[in-house]
C-alpha cells in the first residue's frame, strides 16, 4: 500500500463542538470578556473558516479549541468526548512559526512520534513520503532559520499530519508571507486538504483567503466575539485562483461577507480614540458606496 | 480626511518629480561570488505618476530603490530626476536628498521621538523653517491625515497602520518630488491594508508627489498605479508595463468592477510564472 | 576573492598593526622619560610638572612604568624558570577548579530555578541578595570556612562564576517561547521529554553566553585571591602560587617589569580560555551558526 | 510552565485592539494596583519568606545549634545582628556609630569618582568606535589586547603609578567601568538599525545632526546596560583595592576584621556592601528609564 492510502485511510476526520463558550480574564472590577456566549460546529470533512476583524478575540478561541486555556462557561467536544487539555488529535499551526530552531526539518518532522516512542517502519517511510509531499526532501538537514517562511510553513504542515490529528487548527498561518508566495500556499494547502478530507479549521482576518479555501465561513464579531454569521461556500472542487476571480458568485459571497465584517470592525474602531474615528470615516464613505 | 473625495479638484498632473531608469545594471560581489542583481533594466516614471514595482521576493526590486535614493551604488547606466543625473557609471552613488523620500518596509519612525518631532525632523534639520512654526505645520500635516490626538504619543504606542501614515506625513512635510515606498502594507492585515490605500490616496490627491512604490500584492499594485512594471526574478529587469486605465480618483468600489477583474488576469498570468520560478529556486525570503 | 575585497581585509589587518605599534613606541618613550626628561631641550616640561606639584625626575604616571623592552627582556630571562610555567599551571587548574564547579552546580540550579515556580519563589529572591556582594568580599569568610587555603580560593572563583551562570540560564530558560511548550505538549510530549528537548536545547545559547562571561570572572577573582593569600594583605599565609601571586611576588621584590610580564601573561591565558570556551559553544548550538 | 495566561493576555486586551492606549494615566495607576492585588494573592510572597527562613534558619542552626565541623568558626547570624544594632558595638562598628558611615561614605565617593570618569571617556569613547569605521579599525585592536587583562593584575602597577593609594584604588575601579561603558556603547551604535541613518539621511540631516538625533539616543538601550554592567563591576574592583591598599572603605573594613579577629564585622561589611551595591544599580536603572520614556512605554504596552 502506497504511503498516501496510509496516510489516507488512517485519517479519522473528527468533528468538533463549541457550545455558548465563554472567556473572561482577571478578576474583580478588571475584567475583561474576550469570547461571549460562542457556538458552532466544525462540521466532520469539512473545511471551516472563521474570519474577523483582528484582536477580536479569535486567537483566545484558537487557544480554548486546542485546550490550552480553559473556557470561563461552555463547553467543547471532539466527537462527544469534552476536551480537557492540548493532545494529539487536536494540533495547531500557529501565526509565528513554532518548528524547533535547534532540530533539522527531520527531526522537527519526527518529534511528535518520537516523543510519543511509536516510531515504526512505517512511520518512518511516512515522514520521507510527507517530506517530498511538502518539496522539502533536499532540506531534510536543514535547520529552520534556514528555510525561507513558506517553506517553514510547509514543514509545520508535515509535522502536524505524520501525527495524524483528527482536526488541524491553523491561525492565520500564511499572513507573514509576501502576496505571491501566500497564493501559492493557498492553492497548496487547499489541494492538500481535498487530497484527505481531514477536518480544517482555519482562521484569518484575509476575505479572499477565507473563500478561496472555506467550505464553510463564520463571520466572527468584534470584541467579545461569537458567531455573527455562516456562509456555506458551494463554490466547485478542486478550486483554482483563476476562477475564484471570474466567478461572480464568489465575488457575490466577497461583498456580502464584506459588509458585516465592516460594521463589526467599525465597532471596533468607534470605541478607540480621536484617530478612531477617521478610520470609521473612511469606512462609512466605502459602505456608502457598495 | 476632511475634504470628501469627490470634491477634490480635478487632478492635475506637476511638472516634477519625472524619473527616468536607463540601463541600469547592478552587480554584487557578497565574498566574492558575483551576483547581478538588476539587469539592464530601463523605465520611464513621468512626474506625479504613481508607478507600482511588482516580483517576486528578494528579486532585486529594493535595490533599484535604495540607487534611486542613494544608499548603494549602480554597477552601469543612468538614473534621471527631471533631467538631471542621479546616478551614472561615471557617479555610481547618487546622494541622498530630501526630494525623494523613502518609507521603509518596516518603519523608520524614531522610535525615542514623539509622532510630532519625527513628523517636524526634517524641515528642523534642515533650518528651513524654526522649532515653533515647524511643530505648527507638522500639527497641521497631521491633523489633515487624520493623525489629530496622537502627536504625543511615541511611535511604539500607536498601531503599525498609524505608524505608516505618520511616517508618510513626515515625509510629504519636506515637499518632496518622489515618494519612494518599499512594500509599506506588508505587515498589515487586509481589513487595515483597505483602509491604507484610501489613506494613501487621500494624501496622494493632495500633495502630487510621484510615487515609487514596491509590492507583492497584484490586486495592490493595480488598485493604486497609474503604471504597473512586473519584474522577472533575480536579476530583475521589466517583463511588462500595464498602463492601469481606471480614473483616478479611485475608491474601493472599483475593485469590484469588471475592467478591474481583467486587468487582473491580463497581468495574473505574468506575475504567476515568476512567482514559481522564484518559489522553485527555494528563494529565501526577501 | 576579488581584488577589491582582498584589500579591503588587508587594511584593516594593516591598521591594526600600525595601532599595536604606535601604542608600544608612545609606552616606549614614556617609560624612557626618566632619561629624556633630564635634557635642557625638555626644560619647559620639568617647569610645567614643578608647576604641577609633580617632582620633574619623569613623566606622570607611565614613567614609572617599565618600558616594552625591559619587559621583554624580563620575560626572556623568566621563560627558562620553572617556577613562571609552574604559576600558569596553579592559576589554570584553579581557574579551571571553580569555572567547571560552578557550571556542574550553576547550570542544574539555574534549570531548577526556571522549570519549577516553587523553587524559583524559594530560590531566586535570596540568590539575588546575595548576587550584589562582589565574590572577592567572600575571601575572609572563605577562608575561614574552609580548611586549606587552596579551596578557600576555589570556593571564591567558584562564586564568581556561579552568579552570572545562574543568571543567564534562568533567564534564557524563562526567555524560551511558550509556543514551543505548546506545541510539543499537543504532540504529546510527557515532562521529561520537555525538558531534554525543548527546555534544555533552548537555553543552551544563554548557556553559552553565561559560561564565557563567567570565565572572564573566574581570571578576575583567580588573580585577586592568589594576590590576596599570597601576602597581597596581612591575611597570607604561605605562598599560594598562580599568576596573582607571581605578580604580587615581583611588585614586592621590586622587579617591575616581571608585574607587566605577569599582566600580559594573564591577559593571553584568559584570552585562550575564553577562545576555547567560543568554540566549544559554536560546535554545541550549531543552528545559531547558520543564521 | 507557560507564561502567565491571565495577566500578560489582560494587559493586551486592556489596551485598545489596536494597540492604543485607552484612556491614558488613569489605567496605568489602576494597573499596578491590581498587579499588586494579584502579586499579594499569588503565591510568590509566601514562598520567598520561607525561602529566606531557610536561608537564614540553616546559617543559625548550622552555627549556634548544631555547631557543624567548619561552620563552628563562622559568626552565627544572631551576634552579627547583635552587633549590628548595638549602640556601643564590642567592635566599634554598628548602625549607631559614625565610622561606619564614613566607611561606606568613602567607599560610595570613591565609586561615584570611578563610574562618572568612566560614564564621561567611556561612552564619547565608545560612540565615536561604533560610528566611524577607520576609527575603530585603528583603536579596537589595542583596545582589544588591553581588556583580557583582568582588572585586578593592574592593582600593584598602580600602586606603583599612582604613588597616593588613593587615586590607585580610584584608577583601579575606573578601568574595569571603562571597558564595560565603551564596549556596550559601540555595541549600542552598531545595533542601530540601517533605515534609521537612511530615514535621517532622506530628510536631509547633516553628519552631525544624524550623530545627535540618531545615533545617542539609538544607542541609549544599550549604552545603560553598559552602566548596569560598570556600577557592578566599580563594586567588584573596589573591593579588591581597598582590600590590598586602602585606609578606609568597606572592602578594608571586611579585611581587617579579619585579621583583627572582629568575624561578626565581616558578615556586618559584606551584607552593607550587597545592599549599596543594589542601591547604586537601582538608581542607575531609574535615570535609564527615566531617559528612556519611550521604552518604558512600549514594554508597559506589551505588558512587562
Amino acid at each position: 500500500m502506497s504511503e498516501a492510502n496510509i496516510l489516507r485511510s488512517a485519517i479519522k476526520a473528527g468533528e468538533l463542538k463549541a457550545v455558548d463558550v465563554s472567556k473572561s480574564y482577571g478578576a474583580s472590577h478588571f475584567t475583561k470578556e474576550v469570547v461571549s456566549a460562542c457556538s458552532f460546529t466544525i462540521e466532520r470533512g469539512k473545511l471551516t473558516v472563521m474570519i474577523g476583524p483582528s484582536g477580536c478575540g479569535k486567537s483566545t478561541l484558537i487557544r480554548l479549541l486546542a485546550g490550552f486555556e480553559k473556557p470561563t462557561t461552555g463547553t467543547i467536544t471532539l466527537d462527544g468526548e469534552p476536551v480537557t487539555g492540548p493532545a494529539r488529535d487536536r494540533l495547531v499551526l500557529f501565526q509565528e512559526t513554532a518548528l524547533f530552531p535547534w532540530m533539522t526539518t527531520y527531526d522537527n518532522i519526527l518529534y511528535g512520534p518520537r516523543a510519543r516512542g511509536e516510531v515504526t517502519q512505517e512511520t518512518l517511510k511516512l515522514a520521507e513520503f510527507l517530506l517530498t509531499k511538502v518539496g522539502l526532501q533536499d532540506f531534510r538537514k536543514k535547520y529552520p532559520t534556514q528555510l525561507s517562511g513558506g517553506m517553514q510553513r510547509r514543514a509545520e504542515l508535515a509535522r502536524a499530519m505524520i501525527n495524524n490529528p483528527r482536526i488541524m487548527i491553523l491561525d492565520e498561518p500564511f499572513r507573514g508571507l509576501d502576496a505571491m508566495t501566500k497564493e501559492l500556499m493557498w492553492e497548496y494547502y487547499s489541494a492538500l486538504y481535498e487530497e484527505n478530507r481531514r477536518t480544517n479549521f482555519f482562521v484569518t482576518t484575509d476575505i479572499d483567503e477565507a473563500i478561496f479555501l472555506a467550505d464553510r465561513l463564520l463571520i466572527m464579531s468584534n470584541i467579545p466575539t461569537k458567531v455573527r454569521a455562516v456562509f456555506e461556500i458551494d463554490l466547485p472542487r478542486p478550486r483554482r485562483l483563476a476562477d475564484l476571480i471570474e466567478s461572480d458568485r464568489s465575488n457575490q459571497i466577497k461583498m456580502e461577507a464584506l459588509s458585516i465584517l465592516h460594521g463589526e470592525a467599525m465597532k471596533s474602531f468607534s470605541r478607540g480614540s480621536k484617530a478612531a474615528a477617521d478610520f470609521v470615516d473612511a469606512y462609512s464613505k466605502r459602505m456608502a458606496k457598495t | 480626511m476632511s475634504a470628501m473625495v469627490a470634491a477634490a479638484p480635478p487632478l492635475t498632473r506637476p511638472t516634477r518629480g519625472a524619473i527616468v531608469i536607463d540601463d541600469v545594471v547592478k552587480i554584487y560581489d557578497p565574498d566574492g561570488a558575483a551576483v547581478m542583481a538588476v539587469d539592464h533594466c530601463s523605465l520611464e516614471i513621468e512626474a506625479g505618476e504613481i508607478c507600482m514595482i511588482v516580483g517576486p521576493s528578494g528579486c532585486g526590486k529594493t535595490t533599484l530603490l535604495n540607487a534611486i535614493a542613494g544608499f548603494h551604488e549602480i554597477t552601469s547606466g543612468r538614473i534621471l530626476l527631471d533631467g538631471e543625473v542621479l546616478c551614472s557609471s561615471e557617479k555610481p552613488k547618487a546622494d541622498p536628498g530630501s526630494d525623494r523620500i523613502v518609507v521603509f518596509q518596516n518603519g523608520a519612525l524614531f522610535p525615542w521621538k514623539t509622532n510630532l518631532d519625527n513628523v517636524a525632523f526634517g524641515p528642523l534639520m534642515q533650518g528651513q523653517l524654526n522649532k515653533s512654526d515647524a511643530l505648527e505645520k507638522a500639527r497641521g500635516m497631521m491633523a489633515d491625515a487624520g493623525l489629530a490626538g496622537v502627536e504625543h504619543n511615541f511611535p511604539g504606542e500607536v498601531s503599525s497602520g498609524m505608524r505608516r501614515r505618520v511616517e508618510i506625513v513626515r515625509a510629504l512635510m519636506n515637499d518632496p518630488k518622489v515618494l519612494l515606498l518599499d512594500e509599506p502594507y506588508r505587515a498589515l492585515d487586509s481589513l487595515t491594508k483597505s483602509v491604507m490605500h484610501e489613506a494613501l490616496l487621500e494624501i496622494y490627491y493632495k500633495n502630487k508627489v510621484t510615487i515609487f512604490f514596491i509590492t507583492h500584492d497584484l490586486e495592490e499594485a493595480i488598485f493604486l498605479g497609474h503604471k504597473v512594471a512586473i519584474m522577472t526574478t533575480r536579476p530583475c529587469k521589466p517583463k511588462k508595463i500595464l498602463e492601469v486605465d481606471i480614473p483616478h480618483p479611485r475608491d474601493y468600489s472599483v475593485l469590484t468592477s469588471k475592467h478591474f477583474r481583467e486587468l487582473m488576469e491580463e497581468t495574473n498570468e505574468a506575475v504567476h510564472e515568476e512567482a514559481l520560478k522564484a518559489f522553485a529556486a527555494g528563494e529565501k525570503e526577501g | 576573492m576579488t581584488a577589491r575585497r582582498k584589500i579591503r581585509l588587508d587594511s584593516v589587518y594593516w591598521r591594526g598593526a600600525i595601532s599595536i605599534v604606535v601604542f608600544l613606541v608612545l609606552w616606549q618613550i614614556g617609560s624612557m622619560s626618566k632619561i629624556w626628561i633630564k635634557w635642557e631641550a625638555f626644560e619647559w616640561l620639568r617647569d610645567l610638572l614643578v608647576a604641577f606639584g609633580v617632582k620633574p625626575i619623569y613623566l606622570p604616571w607611565i614613567g614609572a612604568v617599565p618600558a616594552p623592552t625591559e619587559v621583554v627582556a624580563a620575560w626572556a630571562g623568566v621563560l627558562g624558570d620553572p617556577g613562571y610555567w609552574q604559576s600558569w599551571y596553579m592559576s589554570f587548574f584553579r581557574v579551571a577548579a571553580g569555572f567547571f564547579a560552578a557550571m556542574l552546580i550553576g547550570i542544574p540550579f539555574g534549570l531548577l530555578l526556571a522549570v519549577s515556580r516553587p523553587a524559583f519563589g524559594m530560590g531566586f529572591p535570596v540568590f539575588e541578595m546575595l548576587r550584589p556582594i562582589p565574590p572577592l568580599a567572600w575571601v575572609p569568610a572563605s577562608i575561614l570556612f574552609w580548611p586549606t587555603q587552596e579551596m578557600s580560593i576555589a570556593f571564591v572563583t567558584f562564586l564568581g562564576a556561579f552568579f552570572t551562570i545562574v543568571i543567564n540560564v534562568v533567564g534564557g530558560a524563562r526567555a524560551i517561547d511558550v509556543r514551543y511548550f505548546q506545541a510539543a505538549r499537543s504532540m504529546g510530549s510527557s515532562q521529561s521529554d520537555i525538558f531534554w528537548r525543548i527546555i534544555l536545547p533552548g537555553t543552551l545559547p544563554s548557556i553559552v553566553v553565561g559560561s564565557a562571561v563567567g570565565m572572564g570572572i573566574t581570571w578576575e577573582v583567580v588573580v585577586a585571591a592568589e594576590m590576596i593569600s599570597g601576602g597581597g594583605s596581612q591575611i597570607g599565609g604561605t605562598s599560594g602560587g598562580g599568576l596573582g601571586f607571581f605578580i604580587w611576588n615581583s611588585y614586592v621584590g621590586g622587579s617591575y617589569e616581571q608585574i607587566v610580564v605577569g599582566m600580559i601573561s594573564i591577559g593571553i591565558a584568559g584570552f585562550i580560555s575564553s577562545e576555547l570556551l567560543r568554540s566549544l559553544g559554536k560546535r554545541v548550538t550549531p543552528w545559531l551558526r547558520l543564521r | 510552565m507557560s507564561g502567565e495566561p491571565g495577566e500578560t493576555r489582560l494587559a493586551e486586551s486592556i489596551v485598545d485592539i489596536r494597540g492604543r492606549k485607552r484612556d491614558g494615566h488613569v489605567q496605568g495607576i489602576n494597573l499596578t494596583l491590581y498587579r499588586l492585588l494579584q502579586w499579594s494573592r499569588s503565591p510568590r510572597p509566601y514562598l520567598m519568606l520561607i525561602g529566606f527562613a531557610l536561608f537564614l534558619g540553616f546559617w543559625y542552626l548550622s552555627v549556634e545549634v548544631w555547631k557543624l565541623p567548619r561552620f563552628r568558626e563562622m559568626p552565627g547570624i544572631t551576634d552579627v545582628i547583635k552587633e549590628w544594632l548595638s549602640p556601643n558595638p564590642t567592635y566599634g562598628l554598628s548602625l549607631y556609630t559614625e565610622e561606619y558611615y564614613q566607611h561606606i561614605g568613602v567607599s560610595v565617593w570613591r565609586v561615584t569618582q570611578a563610574f562618572f570618569l568612566a560614564t564621561v571617556l567611556g561612552v564619547p569613547f565608545g560612540l565615536f568606535l561604533g560610528w566611524s569605521k577607520k576609527f575603530k579599525e585603528y583603536v579596537f585592536p589595542v583596545f582589544e589586547t588591553l581588556r583580557p587583562i583582568p582588572i585586578l593584575a593592574w592593582v600593584p602597577l598602580a600602586i606603583v603609578m599612582f604613588i597616593a593609594s588613593e587615586s590607585a584604588v580610584i584608577y583601579l575601579t575606573f578601568l574595569a567601568s571603562f571597558f564595560a561603558t565603551a564596549l556596550n556603547t559601540m555595541l549600542g551604535v552598531e545595533s542601530i538599525d540601517e533605515s534609521y541613518v537612511r530615514a535621517a539621511n532622506c530628510l536631509g540631516a547633516s553628519k552631525s545632526q544624524v550623530f545627535r538625533h540618531v545615533i545617542v539616543p539609538g544607542a541609549l538601550p544599550f549604552i545603560f546596560t553598559g552602566l548596569q554592567i560598570s556600577i557592578g563591576v566599580s563594586w567588584f574592583s573596589l573591593v579588591a583595592a581597598e582590600m590590598v591598599s586602602g585606609q578606609y572603605g568597606l572592602g578594608y573594613v571586611i579585611n581587617t576584621s579579619y585579621t583583627m579577629v572582629r568575624y561578626p564585622t565581616i558578615v556586618i561589611g559584606m551584607i552593607t556592601l550587597g545592599a549599596v551595591g543594589y542601591v547604586t544599580s537601582a538608581m542607575v536603572r531609574l535615570v535609564g528609564d527615566y531617559l528612556m520614556q519611550w521604552r518604558t512605554r512600549e514594554l508597559a504596552l506589551g505588558g512587562q
